[in-house]
């Protein structure tokens, strides 16, 4: 091998998502990405740069302006056994595409007895931070984690960026890929070459022994920043379960069983959010680890206001993370 | 292209065996209902028969077909064995689709039968989908999905017909005029007189023919066919017709009388028949057979759901992901 | 008062909510009616039976079969102070209408920065139990609560059909109401006469010191029978929340600083769930008053199949709350 | 109508201040990236100014305007404080949103200004419901709502057109169609030449104009709000236009440049100013104190919003649901 090839190189989310959509498309002649603007323009985020000069305008496909028909077209090629791919430009436009989603895609398989398969996955950004305001910074996979049918991977890492998205593309089932546009300039060390990663394996992203905190995407980052900024305080262990459907209890089960005490951390309104989930599922199969009251530190339940001054309010930062781990052990000395 | 005399009579057999399918599933739902059990919703098609038939039979048995919740005849005519779509309205582990989906949810994937659909104007992005895929793996199959005169209120009716406009996709969209959305006349729904007319929006051929006259109908599938099939691009056709029924059991009938009897009398069936005997394409006693005959299919696959098993609850969870 | 308007009589749930739209009609001509098929024919549920006859086709609307402008219409006519009141056939048709619903009247007035009021109500069946398969079945509210901005109503009883709705209508803010198709036939003795229901208000159904039963909706209806059957066994409080946002914590507190036990019984699937969401409120708020796991028995994460001997498998029905109690409170004795 | 020397002065004179208004906030959005902060998603109506203005001007106060995300040239035309909207875009509490909205979602009750919005074609469903407020309540208020010639590919165009129609609602329809939604060219989105022709697909009058020159603007929207206003119902107006900018601040420019010098110089600006220099309407001292007022006239609003406190996130809980 070269060393060139074997070097360690950098990338960032976009450059990884986009080797991956490369790689998988090359693999499989029926992988076809669609999208508005992804062709001779590559994608508002780059995403699909080069790949319709390799692939072709059939199979890097620029949509009209209708997130509903998209949608729509890649079910039914997903039915027809294709393996579409879908750019929706940020999250907060499937609520154009909803029945297409949650009526068809979701359910199709299940209607049918198992006869349809429907390999599709819908890629898009999502989060806040741009000062984007309301429409253009949810978080939305409470919807799609309370509609059964299709699976949740929301990456933290350019490394699972790439491996989690050819695992997403190659599942036989609508994924729902979100990935944290405040991640966008994020630049990694990755080994070369090609690499899957299995959905439903949670990383022991820092390992800790007093409090156990789960974060995935951005909060995952922020949530080791509050780590490194409470050691020698505090020793936290941060579990990142990089797919929420299918969801890695185990890991987390095992942590909570060397720190007794569960911190969740994620950006989307804390209502019938993630982690809720997380706190039902652990409770319900964990609660004599607990030695306190779990906790969740959600968005809060308001939509992403524009101003910096206010948004900054809303969604989790690292300062409200070190608070809430320092509560969550002052609270627990007092009370345990 | 005109049908051989064995054709039409084939034709008129599907036909009467999709009304025989439409009255007996009625009287058994209605015995169910009498009994205190709720067996769902059923949307009858009796008096469109001719819609399907006359479509499908200008199909091929690889051409993709998005039905509705008012499909049961679209799901005979496309030749979804009658067992198995007896048994699925039914609700048994033997339907076409393992008794998961019901009436509205009939799917047979070995004749491309894309389902029905619960959701008004539900098929219509879908179909988008097969046709792409044709197009995309070079065969030259055609996608026909069918929806009704309210259906073409949705917004997905807009969105599948621009893109197939703009892609020139091979899609058939088939509109069922019957005149109503449930209790809603089509007045209500759209302020044009011809649905059809919509086409020019996309730059694509609108058609409206009579969707109670099955070689009408057959005529004007044919050429959409045809069109979609050479590559021309997607058309969008409107059969005006009429259900003999409300618009589902528990619905009451709101509908002025003189108009039910007016269109009673024009009975896609009766029609056919009534001109099979008139071009002594058929006598009465051969009606008489085709219609014994379609009873005792319908016999045959009543009995087949009986004996049936109900579907059990131990595997389901296996269904919704594929592995 | 003649003995006939003061005589208790029996309704049921949809008389009850005709009687609280045409009261809330005369009252406030601003309240309008909106949906397919509501007008001369008084609705496929019969809910606006005699409506428009008595307020005109202006204020009962008919509407073409697009939910998207219905909603869009009575967003925009809340903005302009109108009060309307939407009927979507089935719940599970708003994913025809999430734009409209989610991007526009759960957001307004947060991104005015308040300026402008949505008083709006949304009134839909929810619920499976009538083999009408996975997309006329749906119980959507989690994906409301997850998305703030809707105040979320779900009565159980016809009392409270007509008092909530009547105060729903009067909110200021977007309400989902969600009516449960399987109460169609209830028939309950009421008052004469016009009573409202603040919101965020629970109800304790049953009294009962073993354990604390959350359960709304048809749910509330199996956990009282659920609790009927288990008399002498296991003493079971039934307490429903009636509304989910507001959602009344203190007495579902006050309640399990009784029992110490918790079981949610819900209808839709329980990944992120309402079930999901009163976890973990009352972990965090009342962590020390459970004398074990706290337990959520949801819909299965399942679509709704068609087959009644599947559906059943799939929505909790009353064997699986007395199973499930059975075992919450051996697991206790185990445990604990 | 025609306008008086004053009115064609004033209304060049907004048109300046829009564009004006677009050069500044760019300018502030740069240096605010270049210090490593992103501000936010900016679309400039650079090149749209006529638009705007001429159909403002044949609107009342109380009619209701719904705008989109390139809505700054709306929201001054309607006649929102200059101070408030500057205020908005950049943050402050003292923004016609509070801070809440941002550029893409300017909101202005007093004037009726129903919101920008974020979604593309999401005002077109809200319309109805202003238009259906006036028909209720009996007064003539007509409702204007923008959009692009992407969002006539959204399921909310056919939607909101259809039932307009169907009604008779008081809704201008004003697709300000400059060739391209983001980077995909119109023909990408419709496969008419005209989108107005979409408006046969609902039985309502379609019309094409001119959308930089200021009087065909004017002349088109009078007649639409005439219209409305009567109780005739809708129309749909498309006007050709183009932007002066890429789509928007973080979207580098990939239009032809040849394209884009052959509409820099049919830009709305200069051809109103060579209109009133050639008719002898004004002379260019007049001209430039116009340009200088209106640079005046933004440097203050500049200054309100630089003297203006950030929101505060103390009462934030509060602005969510009303009492
Ligand atoms: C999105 C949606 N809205 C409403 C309904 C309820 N619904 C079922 S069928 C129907 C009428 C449909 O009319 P049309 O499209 O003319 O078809 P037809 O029933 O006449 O065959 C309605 C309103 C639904 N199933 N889906
Ligand atoms: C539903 C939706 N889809 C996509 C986008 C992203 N987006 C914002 S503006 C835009 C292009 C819109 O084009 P057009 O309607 O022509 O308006 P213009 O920007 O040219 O004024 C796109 C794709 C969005 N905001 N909303
Ligand atoms: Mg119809
Ligand atoms: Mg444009």
């Amino acid at each position: 091998m070269l060393p060139e090839t074997v070097a360690p190189r950098k990338l960032t989310p976009i450059k990884a998502m986009n080797e991956a959509l490369a790689e998988e498309m090359r693999r499989d002649e029926d992988v076809v990405l669609f999208g508005e603007d992804i062709g001779a323009y590559g994608g508002v985020w780059a995403l699909s740069k080069g790949l319709q000069k390799e692939f072709g305008p059939l199979r890097v496909f620029d949509t009209p302006l209708s997130e509903g028909a998209i949608v729509g077209t890649c079910t039914g090629a997903a039915m027809a056994g294709l393996r579409p791919v879908i750019e929706i430009m940020y999250v907060d436009f499937t609520t154009c595409a909803m029945d297409p989603l949650m009526n068809q895609a979701a359910k199709i398989r299940f209607m049918s007895g198992g006869a349809f398969c429907l390999p599709m996955t819908i890629l898009a950004p999502c989060g806040a931070g741009t000062s984007e305001a309301a429409q253009h910074s949810q978080s939305l996979e409470a919807w799609f984690l309370s509609a059964p049918g299709f699976k949740v991977v929301m990456p933290s890492t350019v490394y699972d960026c790439k491996g989690l998205l050819k695992t997403a593309i190659r599942d036989n089932n609508p994924v729902l890929y979100l990935w944290h546009k405040a991640l966008y300039d994020l630049e990694e060390e990755v080994p070369p070459g090609e690499w899957t990663i299995p959905l439903g394996q949670a990383a022991v992203r820092r390992e800790g022994r007093d409090v156990t905190v789960v974060a995935y995407s951005l909060m995952a980052h922020r949530a080791l920043e509050a780590a490194e900024r409470l050691r020698g305080e505090i020793s936290v262990e941060v579990i990142d379960p990089r797919t929420l459907r299918p969801f890695d209890l185990d890991t987390i089960l095992a942590s909570l069983g060397k720190t007794g005490r569960l911190l969740v951390v994620h950006e989307s309104p804390t209502c019938c959010g993630a982690g809720a989930e997380i706190v039902r599922q652990v409770t319900d199969r964990g609660f004599d680890l607990l030695k306190q009251a779990p906790k969740v530190l959600g968005g809060r339940d308001l939509p992403i206001p524009f101003a910096k001054s206010l948004e900054n309010a809303v969604v989790p930062q690292v300062v409200d993370i070190v608070a809430a781990l320092r509560a969550l052990i002052s609270g627990g000395r007092v009370d345990g | 292209m005109r049908f051989s005399c064995e054709e039409l009579k084939e034709m008129y057999g599907t036909m009467v065996l999709i009304r025989e399918f439409e009255l007996s599933t009625i009287e058994v739902f209605a015995q169910r209902m009498r009994a205190g059990d709720f067996p769902g919703a059923l949307h009858s098609s009796e008096g469109q028969e001719a819609i399907a038939v006359g479509v499908m039979s200008r199909l091929r048995p690889d051409d993709y077909v998005f039905s509705t919740y008012r499909g049961h005849g679209h799901a005979i005519a496309k030749g979804i064995p009658l067992e198995r779509v007896t048994a699925e309205v039914h609700g048994r582990a033997t339907g076409a689709s393992r008794g998961f989906g019901g009436s509205m949810h009939l799917f047979w994937k070995p004749l491309n039968f894309m389902g029905g659909n619960g959701i008004v104007g539900g098929g219509l992005p879908l179909a988008l989908g097969t046709a792409y895929a044709a197009v995309k793996r070079g065969t030259d199959q055609v996608t026909a999905v069918f929806f009704g005169d309210g259906a073409a209120s949705q917004g997905a009716f807009h969105e599948s017909l621009n893109m197939a406009a703009l892609k020139r996709w091979p899609v058939v969209y088939v509109c069922e005029n019957n005149l109503y959305a449930a209790t809603t006349h089509v007045s209500g729904n759209c302020p044009l007189e011809d649905i059809a007319d919509r086409a020019a929006a996309y730059g694509i051929p609108g058609v409206t023919a009579d969707g109670n006259d099955l070689l009408a109908v057959a005529d004007a599938a044919g050429a959409a066919v045809a069109r979609a099939r050479a590559g021309q691009g997607p058309t969008l056709i409107e059969f005006k017709t009429y259900r003999h029924r409300a618009h589902c059991m528990v619905i009451p009938e709101h509908r002025p009388n003189q108009e039910r009897t007016a269109w009673r009398e024009r009975d896609p069936i009766q029609r056919l028949a009534a001109m099979l005997l008139s071009e002594g394409l058929a006598d009465q006693a051969q009606l008489d057979e085709i219609r014994r005959r379609a009873r005792e299919r319908l016999e045959q696959a009543l009995e087949f759901m009986r004996q049936s098993p109900l579907p059990q609850p131990a595997d389901i969870e296996e269904v919704l992901y594929a592995p």
